[in-house]
């Protein structure tokens, strides 16, 4: 006879009730797997705004005729505001040049042109925690100083437009987030309250054999200690599986995708542990109160 | 050891189990209760464990006054008795052996010898050879014999046996009921409910009888005094 | 109306309930099954309930085969039958005449009969005024008592009780054995398994006695016959 | 005593086990809670690319000095296009208000213009159905083929993009919406077998009392149902209470949102019940076969 200690008491619960083990496991997974699948939505919604927030860009057009050195100086000073990431100039036959290949409808219209209509520009980009309209008008005050700058442009309209979706992406990801996860942890919940309850009769016995609370309960928060980390397994598995279908049935987009990363992943894991923990020991706790 | 005093039990749905009832069981007695089905025997045993509170009156085992355990006080009056069950309570997902060397465990014995002491008592009740089987496995004198194995495995201060002969033939009934004398020659209070008259009739011990929750004979006092103290 | 050829039960994990059992049981017969406990009683008593089915060899219940039951067969067997378990199997949720009551509506009773039928029947056993306690409600010899009038309800062609006055006192006993009786004079086969000598030696029946899984003693036959059929 | 029904059966089971039937209830109703959320989003995100795709317009530009009832008589032909909803026509002078008005950056400009150097134009609604890529070049080629009309513009680009979008976003619902439904069927699967496994001793005493399956399964399948379309209607009220709380913390954005109609709530209830029903029909026949 091998001594009964909590985790081979825990364990052991999984061979007598197979099925009932296994049922609460699948539900803890699928709820897990139901925040898992909205997290997903959320980083890659993230990602794509991210992608767009790259373009946030401020355009300085340059006086015709401003002199090689004073460009250079300005390239280095403006590299050296808070906000840069980077200055490209853009000389006149390069505007003129980009024009030609990407504006197709002004392409016969520049075709004959004797005189270069097209002025040069600085080209900003800006550091990525950096790219909201309030630093990109910040930038662009700061450059218009400039004596040789004749105008500046950072597609106000856009950036603030980007400003009010990432905003809105926010409350509404935190929101529904926040209402799933509630999902999940009342399902987890009441899976182990209906398992604890399955046991009633097992807990009022060991109590009246004379076994403390500690005693009985210790078993029980390992079991629901173990279903919350299989679950989380489960949900990662089951996360994974939907997106490799989902990124190889849309071609188009599908390389662009990403997953979650490790820490991600590992919090995923801690959470479901917490929950079967959490919800056990709210249980079992009433069912020792009951008896 | 056990004192009753004026207790009353009245359930929840208002059906009335025991009506002022009063005794006393002093250490190293042994004690039959009887009466007919529905008297009240299964009520004063869940009044000595502590199943049941009484609704009045006052019930002290051991020295706790069970009207007024604390949550801790439970699981230690508990390590100190055995209790057959009438109904046996056999955890159903647990071994014969395990649910055995769970009453002991839970007394904080020492690991080495559980398994030793649950054998020998497993031996003592027949049942050695069933020692890996579940519950459900068992036929229905084999399920009390466990019940009684593991009521008496820790060695209890005082035990508590609820028609532990129920189920058994003639045979097991006088093994079970040698081990009981045995188990109180070594100083433990034996509390028995029967049905089993015979073995009432046969041994002599003290008698305390049951009707409609009320004592209607106790053989060890003078029934005057029993009524009044 | 029953019938054992060689029938043996061997259970899952290996234990072994009957070996090569035969003997056979006419209609209106009252037979007592003993024999030391883990005998086999429950064994037979489940076959012809068909709860279990043979391992080998043959058992015959009013014309149906056990081993080769459809699953239609099977509601329309228990239909004819009445069973008293060992552990009473009553359904914790109903009340007491619920209980009682299930066992008329299956068999497809006419309802505004049921409700008299149950609290006469619940009279019988003097539980009539527990009619709507719960299971939980009631003490071991009350909740044996509900099993029993569940049993007789449906006045069943074969009644099969399994240990029915093991809670019982002896006032009780002797009111439940009068009712078999009773129902056997009515030509309902009774085959009750018991430990209570008593009954067995006082009134003469048919007795079959087993030992180990095997038919040691079977008062109705010639033993040798018993042996060789 | 009463009469045993089927219906009186399974509503004494609410009575009976309060708890357990309450929690299975919570249980279902929390899992198409996450469907409700996951509609909720979908539905409103459709209608916020309806609202985009309501500014698809073809734009036809006239030739300086068409007589007016050409105009008045093109007006009428190009209405009755197929694809088109209307057409009105904006005159040269109403396109320089507008410029003026909208323009900010080029108020300056046109101040002082002596000539008005915009032309007039038509401009075309398109009728919902109509509202892709391919409609709007048909009918902007239709419309080039008048003799008058100078130039056609449609924002080809513009529109390419919300088709993709348009498809992007079906394909997206589909799939997460299918995830989701399987999550919740699997949830309630899981909760009703638990129910059945914590009556699998009722049952089997009920089948040795020669209770046929069918007479078993009657309160069982009610009961389910019952479960099913209450955990419905709590779902109903928990989306309509998030959807409540929502709309009011985000009040730029919140008059917009829209709730489900009562046919998309009646088929919710349905899908609750069927769950429910089937899920007690395939746990109670497991649980039949297996006694
Ligand atoms: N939990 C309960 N709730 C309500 N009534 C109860 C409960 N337990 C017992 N009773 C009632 O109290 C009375 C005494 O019951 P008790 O179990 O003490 O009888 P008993 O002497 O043990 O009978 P038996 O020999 O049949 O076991 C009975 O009438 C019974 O119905
Ligand atoms: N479900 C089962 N699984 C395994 N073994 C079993 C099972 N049921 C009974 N047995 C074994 O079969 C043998 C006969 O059991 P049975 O229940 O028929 O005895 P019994 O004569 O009714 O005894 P009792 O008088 O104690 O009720 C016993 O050794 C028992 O352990
Ligand atoms: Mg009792
Ligand atoms: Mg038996």
């Amino acid at each position: 006879m091998k001594h009964r200690t909590p985790l081979r008491e825990a364990l052991m619960t999984f061979r007598r009730t197979p099925l009932l083990s296994g049922l609460s496991v699948a539900s803890i997974g699928f709820s897990l797997f139901t925040i898992g699948l909205f997290g997903l939505v959320a980083i890659n919604f993230q990602k794509a705004l991210q992608d767009l927030a790259e373009r946030v860009e401020v355009v300085a057009f340059v006086l015709r005729g401003t002199p090689t050195e004073t460009i250079s100086t300005a390239s280095q000073d403006i590299t050296a505001f808070p906000e840069v990431l980077d200055v490209s100039y853009v000389t006149e036959e390069q505007a003129l040049g980009r024009a030609r290949r990407e504006l197709v409808e002004f392409r016969e219209a520049y075709r004959d042109l004797a005189v270069n209509p097209l002025p040069a520009s600085f080209e900003i980009r800006l550091k990525p925690e950096a790219r909201d309209a309030e630093s990109a008008q910040r930038v662009a005050e700061r450059v218009r100083g400039f004596p040789f700058v004749e105008d500046v442009r950072y597609g106000r309209d856009w950036v603030e437009r980007l400003d009010k979706l990432r905003n809105m992406a926010a409350v509404v990801g935190l929101v529904i987030g926040l209402a799933f996860a509630a999902v999940a942890i009342v399902i987890i919940g009441v899976t182990i309250r209906i398992t604890v309850l399955q046991r009633a009769k097992e807990i009022s016995i060991m109590r009246l054999v004379g076994a403390t609370n500690r005693y009985i309960r210790g078993p029980f928060l390992l079991e629901g200690a173990i279903k919350g980390i299989s679950g989380g397994l489960l949900a990662i598995a089951m996360c994974w599986a939907t997106f490799t279908i989902f990124r190889t049935s849309t071609t188009a987009a599908g390389d662009a995708l990403v997953f979650f990363g490790g820490l991600q992943m590992l919090l995923f894991l801690v959470f479901g542990t917490v929950i079967g923990l959490g919800g056990s020991v709210l249980s079992v706790g009433r069912q020792l109160r009951a008896v | 050891m056990i004192r009753f005093l004026h207790a009353t039990k009245t359930y929840p749905n208002g059906a009335s189990g025991l009506k002022d009832v009063s005794f006393q069981i002093p250490k190293g007695e042994f004690v039959f209760l009887t009466g007919h089905s529905g008297a009240g025997k299964s009520s004063i045993l869940s009044l000595i464990y502590a199943e049941q509170r009484p609704t009045e009156g006052e019930v002290r085992v051991s020295g706790y006054q069970i009207s007024k355990l604390g949550p801790n006080d439970i699981p230690r009056l508990r390590r100190q008795l055995g209790v057959v069950f009438q109904d046996f309570r056999l955890l159903e997902y647990h071994t014969v052996e395990e649910n055995v060397a769970f009453a002991l465990e839970v007394t904080g014995a020492r690991k080495e010898t559980i398994p030793n002491r649950v054998m020998r008592v497993l031996t003592q009740v027949g049942l050695a050879s069933k020692a890996r089987a579940y519950p459900k496995e068992l036929s229905g004198g084999e399920q009390q014999r466990v019940a009684i194995a593991r009521a008496l495995v820790n060695d209890p201060h005082i035990l508590v046996a609820d028609e532990p002969t129920g189920n058994l033939d003639e045979r097991a009934t006088r093994g079970v009921f040698q081990l009981l004398r045995e188990i109180n020659a070594g100083g433990t209070v034996v509390v028995m409910a029967t049905h089993n008259m015979e073995l009432v009739r046969d041994t002599g011990y003290r008698t305390i009888e049951l009707k409609g929750g009320r004592v209607v004979y106790d053989s060890g006092v003078d029934q005057a005094a029993g009524a009044e103290s």
